[in-house]
């Protein structure tokens, strides 16, 4: 037992705007971790999202770019493309990356861009107050639908990580979360595998990671935790989806 | 440093009480304080310290970074 | 004569609220009103504040840069919002919270533990009407039984929660009353 | 009906559905997303269509398809949602469909800002998209102006059979102000049957309806255009719509400027009426068709010594403005942007600095 | 180096080349595709790259990420195309970064038409996307031009850290006329290490480099706009280019002509000259910053009784050409569109025509 | 044997547009007879794409609205949200729904408009000249991809029908051509298929027809059904994808 | 109406000689012609119709209906 | 002094190569040129054309409505652009494929089989420089043998296909000059 835990190098001292509990302060941490454990941050790049973690760059201190609205994946593939040397990432949410940006997100899996994007999918519209995303449970209400998600008239949650997978082009498509210290470890391992498939020049990989917000929830994050782990988990099954060994998904 | 331990510390202004520590730690160490700190939140505060196994479940799960367990040598200790 | 009134706190404290229902209450007594909010995502966790700016003239700017009344539920918006108020204008400042005073001698410093007032009710959310009342009752902003009026067509549909801010509503007017 | 306090962006939403427009697409965005969160709820009641598209790229074309068959739609943005609809805003211009699209503008460029801005005067007026065409574009200056515009620009977009653009600011959606909403007006687009892809059964002809853009032959487009054209200056001439504020006294300085910084300026008239000094203003209540003579007659006037657009943008209107102004005096900008909004005390400086760097001018008049 | 013989679109590819860009993203559209399809050749004999984005959307942000990470890169595109890139270029203004786009105009508005046109004067001047931002634009009248905008285009950006957009057409897209490429003028990017995300690696300080066009606090964006306005202001002062025309000759009539409209007024220039009919042309080379000065001055000159604006489109440029007039002249405009281009004799007419009803005119010199 | 053939009588007069050999105008008979099979001519909207067979309502005679390039699934999605009484179709090439209309095609199946598109992939974009789609093959040469599509650079080509029906919400996917009659017949009962369920509000129907472009392919329409034959028909797999009584795809 | 057969016929106008017909005829029956259409193709035409066995395999696989194969009484036959 | 040239015909004639030979002589020649092809969808099946502009002066546009010469290779090409060519302009008529004449009697009209004279060669691809030499010939729009040395430029890397163009080019010449 026991080990040393502390704030990883390449995070700042800046507090987060986040709510309290929020995981992308979390999931930040996550990232930081391995940059700094892979020693690759004088050749990162970031991309930030349009979305909560609009400031992401308050908070890892490598180089970033910020993004428009969904568009994350372009800018990923237009600094490879040009730098193929760089660490690239994109940080999006999942009205950003599964609504806005999803014709991105396919065409540079598609492509097989050699970056690595962290999905974050609180199955909401955090930053903008809460509104319906792609990813919306059914029967879930948000502000866009006041009486529940009706999948009779908006269809199903979209399951990113298992569309990407179909796609032939090999990559490295996994779903994890970290409502929980063991699910933590594990969501920590895969961005780090995605970094290095990256590093090795190997494929494109997506780290859909499914977390919480209490804010928009309308619950508290011990709440928040139970809703996810109870609702989302059982239709966002985790898992590598895809590897780039595997021609198709588990 | 020959006689190592650890010091498990929460920054009481990052924390925004959230509870999640509370929640996942094995021991029942945290709790959430009653005092409020700068930014109006109620920090988490370690209230049986005894019992704290230095697991780190709680900094895993702590979304602001508030928590830290680091390596102390025993003198070193005091200081803080 | 155009008055104004900069309602500041935390999100949650129901901030808007009051602002909202002061407004409908001067515009019940036919004045002319803006209500004007803090919006966007500096509002996550962090200060919301509103104005509501009230007339007998058509309004021109709505965006007022040194209003004539503050209530300050929180530190923060005390803070922000003290300096810059007018001379001879209502301070509310809410001591539950808040344990400074506003640091000008021109202004009419009003010192109430409101949160304190609406736990006391059995209830830390109808601390908003509970600072209301308050400052209506010293501003005069607006007619009190027009702000009565108000909060009872706010509450109306929702049931147990009216009579709990009616309640709220005296206890504000009354700890201004009985303020120094 | 009373008075009732209503939301800038919810008084949109309630404003549409009373002109009769039930069919609502829209992608949130800040200060804006409101207007989807009260139709969420409001469409239901009274049968009508809401539908939150994937993006705004989506959410115009949506628009197109819904008024391409004859329905009224509606959407509601901000400045950068607006954009991404450049490409759909000419199409819809160049199908001649009577769409109605609303921008609660932000700061900008880029990602920007969230608070009120007026950044996006030349996207709405000169044509974010490519090619010759023109929206008409409305802006108030208040929540019960707002809702006004609203029910005007449906049958205004089909009175033209153009698309109609409402540039409102963040502070227009934000605000709440009393408002009263004229009587119901619902009607039908007039004709539609003569246009609209709604199914050959609806009309007697075997004549298929096509709802297009394409004329690959370019004398056909070349008329096309022309025909657009002629509306335009249709527009001009039976739809301008402007405010006069103060304009009968002996202003030296002649203020043009709209929407909510408008409101301000009134504020700063006053003001400076009560100080002794008088300021003329026109307010541009449609900024295409741009009120053009009233504005040269304004600044014609004897007397009238300079002429500011004051904007909360670093100066586009005023481009208009000493367009319209033809050399009768000099034409100045003022302005803040990016959230910023000029107070009225910043106005009276800005007015009389003005009024000093100009002091030689007396105007060309002839 | 001997003059060749080459198509617009392929002089242009090979142009950016020569002018150091080995970084190209675009979308296949009518009548620009060639630039794809020459490029898809040659950049890999350069090293450079070549990518077909999904869409111009996608390509917008392509060019952002790797401009924004301190390479040289470009995109073309024709005008649906140049809206679907509205977002993407009031971002990449914000954010400061020295793009280059090319539009070789099409017909509109919607799908309009494939053949040559100058309908998005105002898109690209006055900034189709949202926010206070103006791109610089240079309109190119021949191939050989088309060569030497697009090697100035990248130093120019990069001097101003604004992006650049060369307005073509059609014709200047698919023609082929002999050219000679200036000398190589590769360089970098100056400084780029300063703002470029191009990893903390490159630099010794620990600073990170951030490319962003977010502002949240109003002062801060304010003060952003502001410096955009300074940039604009400087570019109005350095780089005006234009080209007179016969404008020493005692014209009574003043051309305002550009880009492939602006060849065939000279051709009717000549033409008229040979009746004894004089006529001036100013023909501005960069729309952004407009030839204010020159055209005021053209405008002024004694004899000169109206101004006509001449564009392929129904009147986009007239506007700016009726600004800087000033009323010192009637302005008005001529033009067909949609792939429609007026011959040399038509011109001739119009401007005979313009002069009988302008006979009355004497301008309004002071 | 024997049987009657003609002209269906919702086709025009008026000959096609399309190179000798283009399989649009066939696609285009089918969708035709369709439509008089099922007599709803009188309620029928076509939505044309921007591609090749952009003058479509030219050939047939019905209401129409041409789309912007990639829209055609947002526009039809306008128009049946507020006439869900209107029978509509959307006719789109490769280039139009699989690369810059990609997230317009997926967010309606997955929101399951009830529409019917016809989606034709004949590997590369025709009208502008024959560019590389996101369903090129391998290998395939076109004006931009000059050295052959390759897998490295640009990933592998796009199973639209495939990745469609990934999605949860109930559709009807399914994958037909047109280069031989046989195949042809199950086409045509396929499309009758994706309109029948439209027509019983039951979901969104997709047909992906494998298509040919003599033209830009540089071959013979003879050669080009071979091509066809043996290099798509080996990737895009025929027949039903995804049915809306079968959860999950074949 | 009694006596029922099939009328083979090709719009020589719309025929874009593309040959798909032919590759696809079972009974070999048609060939492309060597005259010039109006539009400048050069059409198919049924070199051997009385192998015709009307299976309409050819009019399946025409881009440009340009075959038809129709009902008719024997005695309407002449009338063409 | 100014000239143009059309050269039009269907798609896969080499229309719009004859027309860039012609404009690479001229170049060479030391004259302005300006070559303008048809493009878009019309293309597909359809008629193509490109036009030719060569002057000693810097061209203004390059846009002609009324063009001096004809290159005709096919009927409908005759059709549509017989009647815009100005007066004693060379129309240059495929009789091959094209039975009919340009129907005016002020320009200057030359009836060659070019499409036959190139299956003679054994190689009907190469109609477009039978017709190129014969309207050069005949027009004398550029010198002759720095049109020689363009088709040489344009095949030389060609191998094969060089030969063939020569002698196309020579019989094209031929052809002209036996004219009449
Ligand atoms: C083009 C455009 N459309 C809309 C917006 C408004 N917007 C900002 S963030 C956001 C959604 C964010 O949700 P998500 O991506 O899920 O991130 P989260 O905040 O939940 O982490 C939207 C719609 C925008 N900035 N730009
Ligand atoms: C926004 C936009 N981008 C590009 C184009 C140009 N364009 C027209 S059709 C087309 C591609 C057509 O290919 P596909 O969809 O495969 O249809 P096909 O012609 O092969 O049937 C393109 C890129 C356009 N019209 N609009
Ligand atoms: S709104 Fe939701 S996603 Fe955004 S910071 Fe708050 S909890 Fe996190
Ligand atoms: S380290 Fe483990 S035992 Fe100690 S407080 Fe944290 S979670 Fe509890
Ligand atoms: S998890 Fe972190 S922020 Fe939350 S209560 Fe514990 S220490 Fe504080
Ligand atoms: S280019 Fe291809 S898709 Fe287009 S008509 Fe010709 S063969 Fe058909
Ligand atoms: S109907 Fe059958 S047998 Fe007769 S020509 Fe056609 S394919 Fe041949
Ligand atoms: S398939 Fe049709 S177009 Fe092709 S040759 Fe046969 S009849 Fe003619
Ligand atoms: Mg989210
Ligand atoms: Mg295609």
């Amino acid at each position: 037992m026991g080990r040393i835990f502390r704030k990883p190098e390449v995070m700042t001292d800046e507090p987060t705007h986040y709510c309290p509990g929020c995981t992308h302060g979390l999931i930040h941490r996550l990232v930081a971790e391995v940059i700094d454990e892979l020693g690759i941050r004088g050749r990162t790049v970031g991309i930030a999202p349009v979305g909560c973690a609009v400031f992401i760059y308050n908070y890892i201190s490598v180089d970033f770019q910020e993004s428009a609205h969904g568009r994350a994946p372009a800018m990923a593939t237009g600094i490879k493309r040009v730098r193929p040397d760089l660490i690239v990432f994109t940080y999006q949410g999942d009205g950003d990356l599964a609504s806005i940006g999803i014709a991105e997100i396919i065409h540079a899996a598609n492509r097989g861009e050699k970056f690595t994007t962290i999905f974050v999918n609180n199955a909401v519209y955090g930053m903008t107050g809460g509104q319906m995303a792609p990813t919306t449970m059914p029967g879930q209400r948000t502000t866009t639908s006041p009486f529940g998600r009706k999948v009779e008239e908006v269809g199903m949650p979209i399951k990113i990580a298992e569309l990407l997978s179909t796609i032939e082009t090999p990559g490295y498509i996994t779903r994890q979360t970290v409502i929980k210290p063991k699910y933590i470890v594990q969501a920590k391992k895969a961005i780090k595998k995605a970094f290095k498939y990256q590093m090795e020049g190997r494929c494109f990989s997506l780290v859909e990671v499914v977390s919480i917000c209490p804010t928009n929830w309308g619950l508290t994050p011990v709440e928040a935790v139970k809703w996810a782990e109870e609702t989302m988990l059982s239709y966002y099954k985790l898992g590598d989806c895809k590897t780039p060994d595997s021609h198709k998904g588990v | 440093m020959d006689c190592m331990t650890y010091k498990f510390s929460i920054d009481v202004d990052r924390c925004k009480g959230c509870g999640l520590c509370v929640s996942v730690c094995p021991k029942k160490v945290l709790e959430i304080s009653d005092k409020v700190n700068k930014k109006g939140y109620f920090p988490v505060r370690q209230a049986h310290p005894e019992d704290c196994n230095f697991c780190g479940a709680c900094y895993l799960m702590c979304p602001d970074v508030a928590i830290s367990i680091t390596e102390t040598a025993e003198d070193d200790r005091e200081q803080e | 004569m155009q008055n104004e009134a900069i309602f500041a706190g935390f999100g949650g404290q129901g901030i808007l609220l009051s602002g909202k229902i002061l407004a409908q209450a001067a515009m019940v007594q036919g004045l002319e009103v803006a209500w004007v909010p803090s919006y966007g995502p500096e509002m996550r966790g962090g200060t919301a504040y509103c104005m509501v700016v009230i007339s007998d003239r058509p309004i021109g700017s709505p965006i007022i840069k040194n209003p004539r009344h503050l209530v300050a539920m929180n530190l923060p918006s005390l803070e922000k919002f003290a300096p810059l108020v007018k001379p001879r204008g209502v301070v509310l400042i809410n001591s539950s919270l808040i344990s400074i005073r506003a640091g000008r001698n021109d202004v009419d410093e009003m010192v109430i533990p409101v949160t304190d007032i609406a736990k006391d009710l059995g209830n830390v959310k109808v601390a908003n009407i509970v600072a209301l009342a308050a400052f209506v009752a010293r501003s005069r902003i607006v007619d009190f039984d027009l702000l009565r009026e108000a909060v009872t067509g706010e509450f109306a549909r929702k049931g147990n929660l009216l009579a709990l801010n009616m309640e709220a509503l005296d206890r504000g007017k009354d700890a201004a009353l009985r303020f120094r | 009906m009373g008075k009732i306090l209503m939301k800038g962006n919810e008084a949109i939403g309630e404003a549409a559905v009373r002109a009769g427009c039930l069919s609502y697409f829209a992608y949130p965005i800040t200060p804006q997303s409101e207007v989807s969160e009260y139709l969420a709820r409001r469409m239901p009641e009274v049968g009508g269509v809401f539908l939150q598209g994937e993006s705004e790229v989506a959410v115009s074309y949506m628009i197109f398809g819904a008024v391409g068959c004859g329905a009224r739609a509606f959407t509601t943005s901000s400045s950068p949602g607006i954009s991404l609809m450049s490409e759909g805003i000419s199409y819809i211009a160049g199908a001649e469909l009577p769409a109605v699209f609303i921008n609660i503008q932000r700061g900008g460029p880029g990602l920007g800002g969230i608070l009120p801005s007026q950044g996006d005067y030349f996207q709405s007026t000169k044509g974010g998209g490519h090619g010759d065409y023109h929206l008409m574009v409305m802006a108030p200056a208040g929540v019960q102006e707002a809702v006004e515009m609203v029910m005007m620009a449906f049958p205004l977009a089909e009175k033209y059979r153009n698309p109609v653009m409402i540039l409102g600011d963040g502070l227009i959606g934000q605000m709440m102000e009393p408002i009263t909403f004229p009587d119901h007006l619902r009607t039908e687009p007039p004709n539609k049957d003569e246009w609209a892809s709604n199914g050959m059964d609806t009309r007697k002809s075997s004549k298929p309806n096509l709802v297009k853009s394409l004329f690959l032959d370019p004398k056909e487009l070349n008329a096309h255009n022309l025909l657009l054209k002629a509306k335009y200056e249709r527009m001009k001439k039976e739809d301008v719509r402007y405010e006069p504020y103060n304009i009968d006294s002996d202003y030296q300085i002649l203020i043009v400027s709209y929407g909510t910084m408008s409101r301000v300026c009134k504020t700063a008239i006053d003001n400076m009426k009560e100080d002794g000094m008088e300021v003329g203003m026109i307010r541009p209540q449609t900024l295409f068709p741009f009120p053009e003579a009233a504005i040269h007659d304004a600044a014609s006037k004897a007397g009238c010594r300079v002429v500011v657009s004051i904007e909360m943008s670093v100066g586009q209107m005023v481009e208009d403005v000493e367009r319209c102004v033809r050399g009768k005096c000099p034409v100045e900008w003022y302005g803040k942007c990016g959230g910023e909004v000029p107070t009225p005390e910043e106005i009276a400086g800005a007015v009389r600095s003005l009024l000093e760097k100009n002091a030689g001018s007396f105007g060309a008049k002839y």
